[in-house]
């Protein structure tokens, strides 16, 4: 066997799968529920597969290097990917029955892009992983298309579209950019540097920074996060709003920690005024949400700054600590987002305002989603908490405590929001009293993510001694 | 016991873990199992009392865990003298508030798991002793008041005036939701304040720690200290109801329900007042005594002005709470003296207001909860129906305008003579006008309720204290009494660390060779 | 028993009895047992005094012994304690005495009430004399503040003890309220001691700066409890109260507090003339006034009330005088008539039920003994020469003789006319005269009712007498001398007597009455204060009220709106045109190029 | 032919690609404009190929447009939905989502 | 300096037709005028020593792109008209920022005067071979799985009718096997 297979191991199995799993759907009919809990299982068995294997090492020419980084971001992947497979089997059984598979596959060749981005060490390399990590988001994001109960606005063409449209001129921009920076250092490995930093490998770096930027949903490249969360089907959106970000997190990482780190001169200020924007943005436009899909994407846009702030930070231990934020924010975030689809499968709206009751109706689902909004507004004993502060300890460190009090200023902004759905949870009267049926796989990835939020929220240090070894696998390397 | 402090503080959140497992039709059980969690924690701060070296003073019984070494943030607890006292309060407060909330109906189950969590994270502000932790518990004492409130409470009708009366319509001023939400909001911007003077202390003191005895033996460069105290006085300062950050307060008083207030004016406002001294005063102690007059002024602001806002208003949830704001002014203007005879009349009125007010809550609640009203003057002749009631009504009132022989005076008594001696003496004027404008509101207000012809309408068969309704006003009414004759019981304790921490301050040396 | 064991003995022994009635309420609610607690309590108390007394006659010391009561640095801060000396053990006593003839006297005067309530009027008198003998025994100003202030509340709950009459309740309040007024003074007092001095003793010698201030502060005080001029409004109200009440709080020994003190702190005033001169004034233009008020009352306690103001004036203008043994002496003597007065009237309350002069009339007849406990009671506060009042009075008004001013002198003798004059309009109008119909069906108490007036009898006749001993005790010097000044005032009370006789035999009315109606239906000081309240305090309150939620939470209420506002506004940026959005990117692709390389 | 001409060439079509993506209304056109941009990266990494040597950038244009291409079916795809969905293919139709 | 012919006039055709891309009415005329911008931009590739990039950008791009593009238009036109319309909207906008666009761009490039004095050897389509299969051999393959998606994705997208579920056979199959038995 070929040394450097053996690092690509995981992604092999992953991208196979998606072979599989069409090919299951294609020759055998096999049932798309069947298919769904084939794709959980197999995620489920690679994951822990990522335990036992050892993948770390280097594949000629220095395109791809693997190491503990690169597992970490993995296995983040692969929690996501199987969450937001779990989540989505029933709401595909009930709503796109006669594609399911495609769906699958779909989800599993950008959980593929996903897993090479942050081992990618070559400009060819980390574009191609990129763009296969976005381009089945397009369709993903269009998959109600037409379909659906009269009732519902028809908003998949839509959210397809918006995605589309921002990433495909985002992707122009990065394109251009990096024929710039390519161009003035003559080399497509992320390293290199240009003899001489001209103005032109500066706009290039930038334009790259703004095309990267799309896939995190940082501000000014936000404006599909809303239209796309609130067109798309909630339990992708769910895996949307985080994995992406996750691997927008370790494209970013990557670009502008290996090669450009000594040039934070160039990129810093632009990172530290998209991340202040994207908190003030984030959580201004929260504010007068109603539907509690777009409320989330907002907020995600404002938890995007924050950990912008770390990566802007341009140390091993902000690395780090962004790290543990998205990891967090990764159970966070799609827990919320599965709560808010079992209710809206109930009730029958993503408003705010049909959350009422909620708590009555299904005390865990109301408990569960209250630990999440905590988390995301940052209150002590869960997790989010843990990670807003080390990324502001991180930041502060930096030298960028403006920020940081500019962060800590509009977290309050977020909380009023947080607490408005809270209140809707648990104050407002539902009109409905009837408890809430959510499928298995829905059930099942709230109570995953329910557990590490309070779980890494009571004793975060093993997650945060994984994301310093991982960064600082990271660091010493570049 | 090396525990004991550990233990004392998650008594109550592992009772609320048991509550979890009590099915919420078992009301007696979820009941009986928040008492056990609350007196256990009573029995907890008691022990530590007793193993308490008064003469010894300083920080005892210290118990570590490090959570997140890297940081330099450790689970720390210790109690210094201070923190005695106030883990007594506590633990008496919370003891009393279950029984008080005996008669919860309304989801009761989360009610009293939120309680036991809110209590838990009281005891943990007390006795930590790393500040990030201090800050941990800080926030999980402020948080479930919001659903507290929100789910709770009660709402009321408050009419729109005033130059912003427009902005009374999107809010819903008077509803319990936005109490709920003021409250919460306004003290999460005092913790966003606290945050950023946290980082500000961690990042110079040169070994990158929380720990509170390494900050304390920190020599922080004066230009930090003028920025912190200032975070910390406003940050703490907004949830021990300075002005003009106190406004969440009567609404949230107001509206939340009995046991709630009285662990949210009784125990909470003191981890405020608690904060600004602990950690304004002891940790930046130059810029403190550069702010100390600006301190004191605007205690004395609160004082007086808290009075008459109480004097002002007809609804008697909203006179007890305005009357807080007017007290905590007292325990702000007896940290602004920084001498010993001030600050051991901050923590000792800490400790008083605290039962004085619990108690008040928790008659108010009895009334409300048998009239459903709160509106004085529909009230008259109660003490024919509820005499019990009535006495220990007259008790807090006395308590609240400084009478000797309550808690209150004591601790009133220090404060003043604290301000006296300090630096601007002429704070203690206002400060016993306040007192003075205490006795008009607090008697009025008794008077209207309890006394005149013996009521006729629906009124007329109101019951007095019940079976569990009589432990607030038994336990907090002889305590106010205690507490006003025999000082001693506490100020040992108090005075312990108030001598410790004064021993740091250059300040106050000078200040103390100038009086004789 | 050293005499520290029974200065503490009698000064616990009511708070013995006081929580023993309060922690068991059933004891309380019974109503008789509560009496006969709070009765073993005073007798206690009493004994104890009264063994004291023996001791000292036979020699001993005066003691003192004191505890930390508020450390810091474990050095006491403040100090509780006793001390019994010349000026504490005779107050003592007559405040035991006076507690315990009223407390029976109640037993009999309370009896309709049910037994809940007379159980909890014999818990506060308990609590009351405990208070008193706190302020009593107090070593130290702190520890007389804290009596100071308890015996306001046992003032303020007895005042109030018929909560269901709106008058009753709205006096109670007024009481707390002005007497709290004033005692600001004390409060502000004790700080300027505290400051200057680092202690509360009144032996302590500040400078005569401080010590004015601190006297000038502690009279404010003074004013208050003692009801002088122009805070003494809530005496009259307070006779809301039961009489009994009355007799002992706002008559005998609470009211006289505030001229306790000044005896107790004479030290202190020595250093400050100014204050004294202050006093002087205030005390003569109270006894006047009040004197000219109770003239025209119609309420036979508010007649004795005003009374009692005058004579309060009395004392007050003596310690003005600087002599603060004939204010203590006058206070001894008014402290037994003036129980016995007001029981004597309780007792004809109690067989007329009512307390209007006009519905009384020829109880002479009815109720002989009553009246002449009451003709005793009036003759010594009219100074009558034998009686003791004539003996103290006369004191006063020679204390007063050779100051700068002679005009304190003659209104106090004006006063002393004024006196006679309405102690004969009251016995005028209540025992002679015609029969009333209410008085036709009065008829005399039982020996609880009696016994009291008999025993209070003998001391408002004779203790004048003891004058002499007292004065030793208290190291002052006292002798009956006859110069102008006695013969003046003896002239001066028959005077005012058979001026009584000649006016209202008849049932004339007094000169002026008119316009002393006017003065008093109008009652100026009354309104200003009233006015003060509304304005002054509710007033302003109803501004901070205001300012509070309206302006301050408007503000706060304003900041979330804009938030708010803010958000709905720039809502509208997000158009969900594709196009708009595509043109975004450009602009942040081109504002970071900017950044980047302008930076 | 200058390596500065190349570049402010490709600006140019950089530029007219974003005006068309900023002011066409229509699905279609708007993807043409997509392509334009992706073009204009196209001739940039010709240029540098050229004045610069090696084989790198010809090869990164290989790879950029396959990528467009994808991109670009995808994008079809999409239209021809948003046309299910309205009849029509004038982009202002998807802005259906709440504000 | 000499001034280079065959550039200007590559240039000038690849911008002039651009702009008719973005602004002909006539949406069949604006896909025509893209061919011819990338039939211009082969030629530029031409010019710049790539011939085996201007093969393949005629071949995927005008034949592929442009074919695609048609295909898109006609089966989206309404069927009511003959001309497909596109409008345009915020021309004064998209104006000031695409030339801010270009204004910047094109002072960057002027700051940064990329002068290259001697053009580099030429680099062969052998040269490009190698390099694809062996420094990007990872890129290419993983862009194979990326084509893959597009295609599964695009097909999923347009197809108006999905397959019948699994488990029950589709009424088409059903009556496909009725006709040949």
């Amino acid at each position: 066997m070929n040394a450097w297979l053996q690092v690509f191991s995981l992604d092999f199995a992953v991208a196979a799968l998606a072979l599989v799993v069409l090919a299951l759907d294609a020759f055998l009919r096999i049932p798309g529920r069947v298919l769904g809990w084939l794709t959980a299982g197999v995620l489920a068995s690679v994951l822990v597969a990522s335990f036992f294997v050892d993948t770390s090492g280097v594949v000629p020419h220095g395109v791809y290097e693997s190491g503990a980084w690169v597992v970490f971001f993995k296995r983040l992947f692969l929690v996501a990917g199987l969450l937001g497979v779990m989540g989505s089997i029933d709401w595909l059984e009930e709503r796109t029955p006669r594609r399911q598979a495609e769906y699958y596959a779909l989800m599993l060749f950008s959980l593929t892009g996903m897993m090479l981005v942050p081992g990618a060490r070559d400009w060819v390399l980390l574009l191609v992983a990129f763009e296969l990590m976005g381009i089945p988001l397009y369709v993903l994001a269009a998959w109600a298309k037409t379909d659906g109960p009269a009732t519902e606005p028809k908003l998949g063409p839509e959210a397809g579209l918006k995605l589309f449209v921002t990433g495909v001129a985002s992707s122009a921009f990065t394109l251009f950019g990096l024929a710039l920076v390519i161009g003035e250092t003559g080399s497509t490995a992320l390293s290199a540097l240009p003899v001489q930093l001209t103005p032109l490998h500066t706009t290039g770096m930038l334009m790259v920074i703004g095309g990267l930027g799309f896939k995190l949903g940082a501000v000014p490249f936000h404006m599909w996060v809303p239209d796309t969360y609130q067109g798309a089907p909630t339990p992708f959106v769910a895996f949307l709003s985080v994995a992406p970000k996750a691997g927008g997190l370790a494209a970013f990482s990557v670009v502008m920690l290996s090669g450009w780190a000594q040039h934070v001169a160039v990129w810093g200020p632009a990172l530290a005024v998209i991340a202040g924007a994207s908190m003030v943005v984030g959580n201004v436009f929260a504010l007068p949400q109603t539907d509690a899909r777009r409320l989330l994407g907002f907020s995600g846009v404002a938890q995007i700054g924050a950990v912008l702030l770390a990566i802007a930070a341009n140390t091993q231990e902000g690395l780090a600590m962004a790290l543990f934020f998205i990891s967090t924010y990764v159970f966070t975030n799609l827990g919320a987002f599965l709560v808010v689809h079992a209710a809206a499968q109930s009730s029958g709206g993503h408003e705010v305002s049909m959350l009422a009751g909620l708590s009555r109706r299904s005390p865990w689902l109301g408990a569960a989603l209250l630990v999440f909004l905590l988390s995301l507004a940052g209150i002590p004993f869960v997790v989010g908490f843990w990670a807003k502060l080390f990324v502001f300890l991180a930041a502060w460190r930096a030298g960028l405590s403006g920020l940081v009090i500019l962060a800590v200023v509009v977290a309050v902004l977020g909380l009023f929001y947080y607490l408005s759905v809270a209140r809707s949870t648990f104050m407002a009267e539902g009109t409905s009293s009837e408890p809430i049926r959510a499928g298995l796989g829905v059930r099942l990835s709230i109570v995953v993510c329910l557990l590490a939020v309070v779980g890494l929220g009571l004793w975060p240090r093993p997650l945060v001694d994984e994301a310093t070894r991982a960064a600082s696998a990271f660091m010493q390397k570049h | 016991m090396s525990h004991l402090l550990a233990l004392t503080m998650a008594a109550p959140a592992l009772a609320a873990v048991v509550l979890l497992a009590i099915p919420g039709t078992s009301r007696t059980a979820l009941r009986v199992v928040s008492l056990i969690g609350a007196v256990i924690s009573l029995a907890g701060s008691i022990w530590v009392a007793t193993l308490y070296d008064r003469a010894l003073g300083g920080l005892q019984l210290l118990d570590t865990v490090p959570l997140v070494p890297s940081l330099g943030i450790h689970l720390k607890l210790a109690v210094d003298g201070w923190g005695v006292a106030l883990l007594l309060l506590t633990g008496v407060i919370i003891v009393t508030g279950v029984l008080a909330s005996w008669s919860v109906a309304k989801r009761d189950k989360e009610f009293f798991l939120l309680l036991l969590v809110l209590v838990s994270g009281v005891y943990g502000v007390f006795i930590s002793q790393d500040l990030f932790i201090f800050f941990l518990f800080y926030e999980i004492a402020v948080l479930p008041m919001y659903l507290l409130i929100g789910i709770w409470g009660s709402s009321h009708k408050v009419p729109s005036a005033g130059p912003f009366g427009f902005t009374w319509k999107r809010f819903e001023v008077g509803s319990r939701e936005y109490a709920a939400m003021k409250l919460t909001l306004m003290l999460l911007v005092g913790s966003a304040a606290i945050l950023v003077a946290m980082f500000l202390l961690w990042s110079n003191s040169g070994a990158r720690t929380f720990d509170m005895q390494v900050l304390e033996a920190t020599k922080f460069p004066i230009a930090v200290q003028h920025v912190v105290f200032p975070l910390v006085w406003l940050g703490f300062g907004t949830l021990a109801g300075v002005f003009p950050f106190h406004t969440w307060s009567p609404d949230g008083h107001a509206s939340a329900p009995t046991a709630v207030s009285m662990l949210h004016a009784g125990v909470l406002m003191k981890l405020g007042a608690f904060g600004v001294l602990r950690i304004g005063m002891v940790l930046v102690p130059d810029a403190a005594a550069w702010w100390a007059p600006i301190v004191g002024a605007v205690a004395v602001v609160n004082v007086l002005y808290g009075a008459l806002c109480a004097a002002s208003q007809k609804d008697l949830k909203y006179i007890v709470a305005y009357s807080s704001v007017s007290h905590m002014g007292v325990v702000m203007l007896g940290i602004a003296t920084m001498n010993a005879a001030g600050w051991n009349g901050a923590v000792y009125q800490m400790v008083a207001h605290g039962i004085m007010t619990g108690l008040f809550f928790a008659l108010v609640g009895l009334v409300y909860e048998r009239a459903h009203t709160r509106t004085i003057a529909k009230m008259g002749g109660f003490a024919h129906v509820m005499p019990v009631v009535a006495g220990f009504f007259t008790l807090a009132c006395l308590s609240s305008l400084g009478l000797p022989g309550t808690a209150g005076f004591v601790a009133e008594f220090m404060v003043f003579a604290g301000a006296a001696k300090g630096a601007s003496p002429w704070w203690a004027i206002p400060g016993v006008l306040g007192a003075f404008v205490t006795a008009v509101y607090v008697l009025r207000a008794c008077k209207t309720i309890f006394w005149g012809p013996a009521p006729v309408d629906e009124f007329a068969h109101l019951q007095d204290v019940q079976r569990t309704e009589w432990a607030a006003p038994l336990v907090l009414g002889s305590l106010l009494v205690v507490f006003g004759f025999w000082p001693k019981l506490l100020l040992d304790f108090i005075d312990a660390a108030s001598q410790g921490y004064l021993g740091r301050l250059p300040i106050v040396a000078l200040a103390q060779a100038v009086t004789p | 028993m050293s005499p520290v064991t029974l200065a503490i003995v009698a000064t616990v022994a009511p708070a013995v009895a006081a929580l023993l009635l309060l922690v068991l309420s059933p004891l309380r609610h019974r109503g008789a047992p509560a009496a006969w607690v709070t009765l073993l309590g005073s007798l206690v108390s009493l004994g104890a005094a009264v063994m004291l007394l023996v001791a000292r006659l036979g020699g001993a010391p005066d003691a003192r012994a004191t505890i930390p009561w508020i450390e810091e640095r474990g050095r006491a801060m403040a100090e509780i304690g006793i001390l019994i000396d010349g000026v504490s053990l005779p107050m003592l006593i007559i405040v035991c005495l006076v507690a315990l003839c009223v407390q029976v006297f109640s037993i009999a005067y309370m009896h309709d009430e049910p037994p809940r309530a007379f159980g909890r009027y014999f818990t506060l008198h308990a609590l009351f004399l405990f208070s008193m003998n706190v302020v009593v025994v107090s070593p130290n100003l702190l520890q007389l503040f804290a009596g100071w202030e308890l015996v306001g509340l046992t003032s303020y709950l007895l005042i109030g003890f018929y909560f269901a009459k709106p008058a009753a309740a709205q006096a109670a309040v007024k009481a707390f309220w002005m007497t709290k007024l004033a005692d600001m003074g004390f409060l502000f007092g004790l700080l300027v001691l505290y400051v200057s001095t680092g202690g509360f003793e009144w032996t302590s010698a500040p400078s005569a700066t401080v010590a004015t201030w601190v006297t000038g502060l502690l009279f404010l005080a003074v004013v208050g409890k003692s009801a002088q001029f122009p805070l003494h409004i809530w005496l009259p109200d307070a006779m809301e109260g039961p009489t009994p009440v009355s007799a002992l709080l706002h008559a005998a020994t609470m009211v006289a507090a505030g001229v306790f003190l000044v005896v107790r702190a004479d030290p202190l005033f020595a250093l400050a003339p100014g204050t004294r001169e202050v006093m002087l004034w205030v005390g003569s233009i109270t006894a006047v006034f009040a004197a000219l008020l109770a003239l025209v009352q119609h309420d036979i306690k508010k007649v004795l009330a005003f009374s009692t103001c005058s004579q309060l004036g009395y004392m007050v203008a003596a310690l003005g005088a600087g002599q603060a043994f004939a204010g203590f002496f006058h206070l001894g003597t008014h402290a037994f008539f003036k129980a016995l007065l007001f029981l004597a009237a309780g007792s004809v309350i109690h067989a007329v039920h009512s307390n209007s002069l006009d519905d009384m009339g020829g109880l002479r007849k009815k109720l002989p003994l009553t009246t002449a406990a009451f003709v005793i009671g009036s003759l010594s506060l009219a100074g009558v020469p034998g009686f003791a009042g004539f003996f103290s009075k006369d004191l006063v008004l020679t204390s007063l003789e050779g100051k700068a001013s002679w005009i304190p002198w003659a209104m106090l003798l004006g006063a002393a006319f004024l006196t006679a004059f309405y102690m004969g309009r009251l016995l005028i109008k209540a025992f002679w005269g015609e029969l009333s119909e209410r008085s036709s069906h009065a008829h005399e108490g039982n020996v609880a009712m009696t016994g009291p007036l008999v025993v209070l009898a003998i001391p408002s006749l004779a203790s004048g007498f003891l004058g002499g001993w007292l004065a030793t005790q208290s190291s002052a010097q006292y002798e009956l001398h006859l110069g102008l000044t006695p013969v003046l005032a003896s002239v001066m009370s028959l005077a005012g007597l058979g001026a009584a006789i000649l006016v209202f035999r008849k049932g004339g009315q007094a000169p002026f009455t008119h316009v002393l109606e006017k003065l008093d239906t109008f009652s100026v000081v009354d309104r200003t204060w009233a006015g003060a309240y509304r304005i002054g305090l509710l007033g302003v309150a109803s501004l901070a009220g205001w300012i509070d939620r309206y302006l301050i939470d408007g503000l706060i209420n304003f900041t979330g709106w804009s938030a708010l506002e803010g958000g709905s506004s720039a809502r509208r940026l997000q158009t969900g045109l594709v196009r708009d959005y595509a043109l975004l990117v450009t602009v942040g692709v081109l504002v970071l190029v900017l950044i980047g390389v302008l930076r | 032919m200058t390596l500065m001409n190349c570049i402010l060439l490709a600006s140019a079509l950089m530029a007219i690609g974003v005006y068309g993506l900023a002011t066409r209304k229509q699905a279609v056109a708007m993807l043409l404009s997509v392509e334009l941009m992706a073009n204009s990266a196209n001739i940039l990494f010709a240029s540098f190929a050229h004045f610069r040597g090696g084989p790198t950038g010809q090869v990164f244009v290989l790879f950029a447009l396959a990528i467009t291409v994808a991109e670009v079916a995808v994008g079809l795809a999409l239209v021809m939905l948003l046309y299910r969905r309205h009849g029509d293919t004038a982009l202002d139709l998807a802005s259906e989502a709440r504000q | 300096m000499n001034f280079d012919f065959g550039f200007a006039i590559v240039a000038a055709v690849i911008v002039v037709s651009a702009l008719f891309v973005v602004r002909a009415a006539n949406l069949i005329h604006a896909v025509l005028w893209l061919g011819v911008t990338l039939l211009g931009t082969a030629a530029l590739y031409a010019q710049l020593n790539a011939p085996f990039l201007a093969g393949v950008q005629v071949l995927t791009y005008v034949g592929g792109v442009v074919t695609l593009m048609i295909f898109g238009v006609m089966v989206t036109r309404r069927h009511d008209g003959i001309d497909v319309v596109a409008q345009t909207e915020g021309a004064d906008r998209g104006f000031i920022f695409a030339s801010a666009l270009f204004v910047v761009l094109a002072l960057v490039t002027w700051k940064s005067a990329p002068h290259v004095p001697n053009p580099a050897p030429v680099a062969s389509s052998a040269d490009i071979a190698r390099a694809l299969l062996g420094e990007y051999l990872i890129g290419f393959e993983v862009l194979s799985l990326l084509l893959l998606a597009a295609i599964v994705g695009a097909v999923v997208l347009v197809r108006r009718r999905d397959p019948e579920p699994a488990g029950e056979p589709s009424p088409a199959a059903a009556a496909v096997s009725e006709v040949n038995p």
